[in-house]
């Protein structure tokens, strides 16, 4: 057994040790507030447990370790069903690029250690209502006032704005320069006076993502983390930051095994559902991709095991896998036929078909729509054109709205 | 062969859209999804007044005497509005069941205010994932056991049901006054599910055996040709929702419609709306002669994949905004599954058709 | 009955008198010379039965009736297999362009003649190797020479070139000024000195498509039949001259009774084939699909037969059909297990489904790319914007290669 | 858990490709589509000359002594290149057949030619659309009737068949020197299919019943995950090309691969390559354990949609070009069609994919 393996055991041991007190029943039935209450506690054990930044430096609290152990610790820990959604931007983005970015380094430990311990949470504010897709086109901006400065204008999906007490966000001080140029990149205190909050209820009837107000917000010069006009550097260093994360080949959503099993209890026309070719077809195609989209998976680990830089493809993932499950869950809402029209907003996204169709646009959307994978793909990887882009070179204040 | 609207026809399509138009919000539908057994009530009330609930009934009886080409007009602007309380569609299948197949007393029981829209009618066949389900016992005039997820079953005073006695299928109309509804928490709530519990509830025979079964499919399949025009409506509107968000919205410096991938995927919604409105309207026009139910399966079949794939490629385009509660997009998500599972899944009207293109065949 | 389906029906009655002498079984195992000589008896009987020019003015030999007896003539002649492909472009657009822009009024007559009754071909040469799907972009050129003009250049996917006695062609006269603008419309004499034809082998083994060399080819200013500059509106026109067309849902391959008989008569994994839900699905979702764009073919028929005019969703038939024919051809093959691999290049493609599944992609480009319908179902109908184009505005000899 | 090639593997790889590169021209390839059992004949002689055909046989009986993965990276290039004779996969097939289930005897007459090329073998399962055929009959050690479109049958000198003994299945082994081979007309000549004719053609038995039947199963497996590393070659090849052309080619005045429609084509059918390639190498990394057959149909299902699609978008990307005889992308075409076929349809795989994980989860 590999070092890897031996450390996946003992991670899932003690998952297993604390699930029924963090677990996915421990949580069912808790309002949003017990909830994060639970995810609380549980990221103080986990820390205690030595699970926490498992791949951050051991001068910030975190454990020294290769992003290989952080995978393998995450991919067990997602079986569980723990309440960790809270802190999960928290912990992937923002706190990590503070430790990179911020010169105080006794407050960036004081933040690591309450962040890891779910304390305090950050958020990542960088799309805007004009955005969407198009970072570099945002609008929020911040114009010097005495030493520091002064910000005005609107963020949206932010994720857990809500229950953050810091953030990191990214706004436009020279709105006479093209647009990647005049960005700069700060953090601020989501408590301070001219920040409001207001959570956005999505599709499924959920509110983790909010609307951002900054209202004459001030903050010293500072909470600068980018050279004035450097902002759009940063911005991506933030979203690159996690290159390893651990990825699901069900698309977030429920397995395929709860498919088959549907399939063995349900019936078409009569006969038994999995005996019946377009089930079975939908289970084999879903089987086949999701075997793939494993083994690029598993061989990304091995290559990292090695000390190699694991292939590109490694980003088909999330368009391959949430757009399957899309169609997959809507599949089980059929074959279900009246109890399919059954439904629990709240239910689990990895155990329930209805709960995960309602959500897989949102899927689909965030964290980079399907449309921009493809062209990531297809510029990045493949060396095809970029878009045409009429604003590019153009000053932002020039850009037709 | 396909049909031309008349002017009458055209007239109906055009004012009933303008009075829903008027009238529907996506503010007042949101908080249907968040309660059980409520409807948007302007809807029914309007219904009622300007006679849809009798559009498709025999002047005899109270109705209008139209047929399911009017009815499925209406239909379509109510899809486009999202207002469509399920009764609609659920009155007139009991009514067509109680008229086709039922006595002169029965007729005049139900028929006149079913076509006033006094009373709601159900079609209840559904048993689980049997669409026409045959679990439900009759025994000496009464029925036992329960209907699964029945449309309009919260509210609906008199239901069409399969049940089984013996060996044989039996097609019968109860009376609900004294059944167990049991509402269902259901991702479209306005469409009034509920499952029914039948305990030693009087019900009238109307047919017995194959005939029970014929009988109980063409009347699926009549509901199927006025759900596809509903289903097709509601493509429609996210067709052209889809293309004004793609003209107006901006990203790197020119419309979102500008890219390629955006602007296929509106052309591709067209396609699957313009297939699935020439499907309804042609199995409206084929109703009452030998290639109705063929024509049925093949328009429930091309609405249902129709409205399915632009309401998720529709909420695609949109992006952010589209997973929003308040864009109400998810409104026609849960409407086109909703809808798809109802009047039978496509699974069952994949057989239909076969079945019958064999028989063509044979 | 109505006067049309009268009409259809005579001429049924006609089509099948003859099918015996003409139709699909006279022709099996005839070479391509063969098929065309009995393809130019087949129009002159065609043309004596009064079949011909259906909806082309008395003046030049037409019937003088309207587009719905041409199209429901057409439409039963499409069950026939009669050998007419050889003249479906020629009397399909560039005779109809002469009748219109020619100004030589008996000479158009005797062309119109001997196109109907087949002594005579027309090609159209429009495409080019550098063109593709941008018509405006093609490269020959005609420079003025004494009175006339002097051609130089090359054509390709010239339809039946290789039998054509005269083409139309579209060549640039001025590389100066944008692309639209620079070009001129003329016919030509295929037999001419400088005009080389040599047939293109396609896919699956037939060549009804030419390469057609123009070397310092001169024809007389007569030959034009367009203002110097103004061929691209002419050309568009000949685009546009055949607006009712007979359409064929099952996208010009086999009609779907036949893949419902091969169902019935083949099994998947020793259960008959018919009853398995992958074959079922196929079949209902082609039969729904074809149901719809009959439906729409019927509606537009309906519609002129009511002076009105047919929608624009008359043009989703050949996107939609031949689409689906390919992967349906593909499925049948599949279906056919050991069977499927049996081929016979030559057989016809709506009754085949090895020839339907190797020339699906020639239906697919033929006539407008798919991507091509799709932006003008785009930009015509939904009022999308135009795609980017560097080229637009730009003189001719200025866009980079 | 997948593997990561290592240096011989690697070796292997980049020397087959850089062989079969130097070697194969499309020129070369298209006359073989017009005539029946004509092969890209040096391909044969390079597959001797490097030991391909030794590759995944052990040394004892003169192979290599490497395995699944190894042919595999062979077989991915052989798709590449479009110059597979199918005997690289079918003489393994029954070598593999005969290493497993036969004596000693058998094994010193045909493995060590098998592994030297001198000999051709071929799997000779499918009747019609059975893929694992038994209307074969064996009596008295005798076969008699017809195996159908047996890949590389117009070669082949030895057999694996199954047949039929009353009620049991039989797996035996059949010296083809006196069978009757009727080439078949195909879409793929190269492939060298014919029909296999047996007349009282003596023939040993390897297996009976039910372990026979599963031993079938399992030489499939083998060779369906050889062919996945071929039609994953296939299908890189192709989104090389396609990529190639959309940089190269222009329209409206800019590369066609700045148009989002083909862009973004591009972009999934390099997502096919890779998950079929995934599944592929993972499958022969699975040979032996417990779940190969499972691997197996994965990696043969995904490899067969991706070559498929990449086939059919490829050709659509390179427009009026992609259908002309000289350009030579419907070799792919074919091929994509003649190896979905061979080793057994997706129908079977699903199939056998679908009852593997009802046993798993039961």
């Amino acid at each position: 057994m590999s070092d890897v393996e031996a450390y996946r055991e003992r991670a899932r041991a003690w998952l297993e040790s604390v699930a029924p007190r963090f677990g996915r029943a421990a949580r069912a039935g808790l309002s949003e507030e017990e909830d994060l209450a639970l995810g609380r506690a549980y990221l103080k054990g986990r820390f205690a447990a030595g699970y926490s930044g498992i791949n951050w430096p051991v001068e910030y609290g975190g454990q020294g370790l290769s992003p290989i152990e952080k995978v393998a610790f995450d991919s067990e820990e997602m079986a569980f069903g723990m309440p960790t959604a809270y802190f999960s931007i928290s912990l992937g983005m923002p706190v990590p690029i503070i430790m990179r970015f911020c010169e105080d380094k006794a407050w960036v430990r004081e933040r690591v250690h309450k962040a890891l311990t779910g304390e305090e949470i950050w958020c990542q504010l960088f799309s805007e209502p004009a955005g969407g897709s198009d970072l570099a086109g945002l609008r929020t901006r911040a114009e010097t006032d005495g030493n520091g400065w002064k910000i005005n204008g609107q963020k949206l999906w932010t994720s857990w704005a809500q229950y953050s007490d810091y953030g990191v966000i990214v706004v436009r001080t020279d709105p006479t320069v093209p647009k990647h140029k005049g960005l700069t990149y700060f953090w601020v205190d989501m408590k301070a006076p001219g920040v409001t909050v207001r959570p956005i209820k999505l599709a499924g009837g959920d509110s983790h993502v909010n609307e951002v107000f900054f209202d004459d917000v001030k903050i010293g010069d500072d909470h600068r983390m980018s050279p004035v006009g450097g902002g759009f550097a940063v911005a991506m260093a933030t979203l690159m930051i996690e290159r390893y994360v651990a990825t699901d080949s069900a698309g977030f959503g429920p397995r395929l095994d709860l498919f088959v099993a549907l399939a063995e209890a349900a019936e078409i026309n009569g006969r038994p559902a999995i005996e019946d070719g377009r089930i079975r077809q939908q289970i084999a195609r879903n089987y086949a991709m999701r075997n793939s989209l494993d083994a690029i998976t598993a061989r990304a680990m091995t290559m990292m095991q090695a000390g190699m830089e694991p292939g590109p493809e490694g980003s088909l993932n999330k368009l391959v896998s949430v757009r399957s499950r899309q169609k997959l869950s809507e599949l089980a809402i059929d074959l279900q036929g009246a109890t399919g029209l059954h439904f629990d907003a709240h239910a689990p996204v990895k155990q329930d078909w209805g709960a995960s169709w309602i959500n897989a646009p949102t899927g689909r959307i965030a964290g980079g729509a399907d449309e921009m994978l493809l062209n990531t793909i297809a510029e990045k990887i493949l060396g095809l054109p970029q878009d045409h882009r009429p604003d590019k070179g153009v000053p932002f204040n020039r850009i037709p709205a | 062969m396909s049909i031309l609207y008349d002017e009458g026809q055209q007239a109906i399509a055009s004012e009933s859209r303008r009075i829903l138009e008027a009238h529907v919000t996506t503010e007042a539908l949101l908080p249907l999804l968040e309660t059980r057994d409520a409807i948007f009530e302007p809807f029914w009330t309007i219904a009622k007044e300007q006679g849809w609930t009798a559009v498709a009934l025999p002047e005899a009886y109270g109705g209008l005497g139209l047929g399911l080409v009017e009815l499925g007009l209406v239909s379509h602007q109510a899809g486009r509005s999202l207002s469509g309380a399920p009764f609609l569609t659920a009155s007139f299948g009991a009514a067509r069941a109680i008229l086709d197949h039922g006595d002169e007393a029965l007729k005049q029981r139900w028929l006149p205010v079913l076509a006033a829209g006094e009373a709601i009618g159900a079609v209840a066949f559904i048993e689980g994932q049997r669409v026409i389900g045959g679990g439900l016992a009759f025994e000496d005039g009464k029925l036992r056991g329960t209907k699964s997820a029945v449309t309009g079953g919260t509210r609906a005073g008199v239901a069409i049901v399969t049940a089984r006695d013996g060996d044989e299928m039996i097609l019968a109309v109860a009376e609900l006054a004294d059944v167990e509804r049991r509402p269902i928490e259901s991702f479209d709530n306005s469409r009034c599910a509920a499952d029914l519990v039948f305990a030693e509830t009087p019900a009238i025979e109307l047919l017995r055996g194959s005939v029970a079964e014929a009988a109980a499919v063409h009347i699926l399949a009549l509901q199927a040709v006025v759900t596809a025009h509903e289903q097709t409506g509601g493509a429609e509107k996210l067709l052209e929702t889809a293309r004004d968000y793609a003209l107006t919205r901006r990203a790197f410096g020119q419309p979102i419609g500008a890219f390629q991938s955006v602007k296929h995927r509106i052309a591709e919604i067209y396609a699957l709306v313009e297939l699935a409105r020439a499907g309804a309207v042609h199995a409206a026009s084929r109703a009452g002669q030998d290639d109705f139910i063929a024509a049925a399966a093949a328009a429930r079949i091309q609405a249902t994949d129709g409205y399915d794939t632009a309401a998720r490629d529709c909420v695609q385009i949109h992006g952010g905004i589209g997973v929003t509660w308040e864009a109400g997009l998810h409104l026609h998500m849960r409407r086109a599954r909703s809808l798809a599972v109802e009047q039978g899944n496509l699974f069952f009207w994949e057989d239909v058709l076969v079945d019958r293109l064999r028989e063509k065949a044979a």
